[in-house]
């Protein structure tokens, strides 16, 4: 299944795809579009990314959870035009060790929002569309 | 008479959101003096026409893999500019 | 709504309890039932609660997480008899910032073990029946 | 003539778990002399038949919320006994 999706993100396939009678933990993050940001009111978004490099870095960043902790990882991130509310990435970290499937969500949301190569486009109430640039301001999700 | 001197590469430049929209193209093959490394590349696009919106040091990755400027060369490469990612 | 149910635990409605356009980060953890128990095969489980209890000490965990983080928990536990793979417990943390809904999350979980009067009965493949004592030896989940 | 001397008071006794299948009963109603603390109904109940199992330090809780030994009880209060918890 590939990481980079066009349609909603089904957390409920994700969870399918890690859960196993052996694991009985299972931590997820989903990061959903925001009404606001930087003070703005936002419409929607609309995701770009380039796709190829989006496969490869995240399928890096879930070999490297799943070698450092005992843990299956089910990621997906959206792209295309999204609308307030819908989920633009979902992690889902399975195992047998509750701290190990926080840990493993975590650092996989961390090295997504570090690494992987997604823009947003926000427009915006007042008309205007804008980059979102997280490192010309703080910036949290 | 050096070896390389006559040796070229040719990598295929691909520019995404706002470094796109800049320099108003997406893909473009770049020949290049061999050996060469990332940064060249940087340094040709921002002699281009919307060129210097590019700061000095973008985020830039060859054949799908984060790179840094020293990194060398290979004809045939894709090199990619990203702009500040955004995902998540 | 409750947070003690004998009914399947819905994880969309937790979800959609705390979700809100201005929360953009939702972390969730999901304990299962595992087949396995300190070596033993497990075939089933069943759940008992002192439930009037398992209401107040919830409330008390949630409105805690709530005035810690600046967030919205939606919590809920199972009881009666559930089957290897079924969702024991759930919880759902939404926040602006995805640190808070991890750090809520996570100490509600880590609360619900320590204080929610739950008791579990393991049916073992041998043919025994034992309550779990999660005091009487190292154990995780 | 001490003002307590005579005053007493009740609580419902409530067990669970491996608790109650060793005692036999999940409720029960105590009449206990004033005052009194969790402590007494602990003690109390270790002597009666089956009551050895319980620890001399249980896990309480009065009405609803988790109790230490020393807390004082009020006549109508909800006593729990609660075997080493296992939920989540």
């Amino acid at each position: 299944m590939p990481y980079l999706t066009d349609q909603p993100v089904d957390l409920g396939s994700l969870f399918a795809a890690v859960q196993s009678p052996e694991r009985g933990g299972v931590a997820s993050f989903v990061g959903l579009v925001r009404d606001h940001h930087g003070g703005r009111a936002v419409l929607r978004l609309d995701y770009s990314a380039y796709g190829p490099m989006v496969e490869a870095e995240c399928g890096r960043i879930v070999a490297e959870a799943e070698s450092r902790w005992p843990v299956a990882v089910a990621l997906r991130h959206r792209t295309g035009s999204l609308a307030i509310g819908e989920a633009a990435v979902a992690v889902v970290a399975a195992s047998a060790h509750r701290e190990d499937a926080f840990a493993a969500c975590r650092y996989v949301i961390e090295e997504v929002k570090r690494r992987v190569p997604v823009w947003k486009r926000e427009h915006y109430a007042d008309g205007t569309v804008t980059w979102v640039d997280p490192t010309a301001k703080l910036q949290h999700a | 008479m050096p070896a390389v001197a006559d040796s070229s590469l040719t990598v295929r430049v691909v520019l995404f959101a706002s470094y796109a929209e800049g320099l108003g193209f997406d893909t473009l093959d770049l020949t290049l003096a061999s050996p060469a490394s990332v940064g060249a590349v940087i340094e040709r696009l921002r002699s281009l026409p919307g060129g210097q919106q590019l700061p000095p040091k973008p985020l830039c990755a060859r054949n799908l893999a984060h790179a840094g400027p020293d990194e060398p060369l290979v004809d045939g490469d894709e090199i990619a500019i990203l702009p500040p990612l955004a995902g998540g």
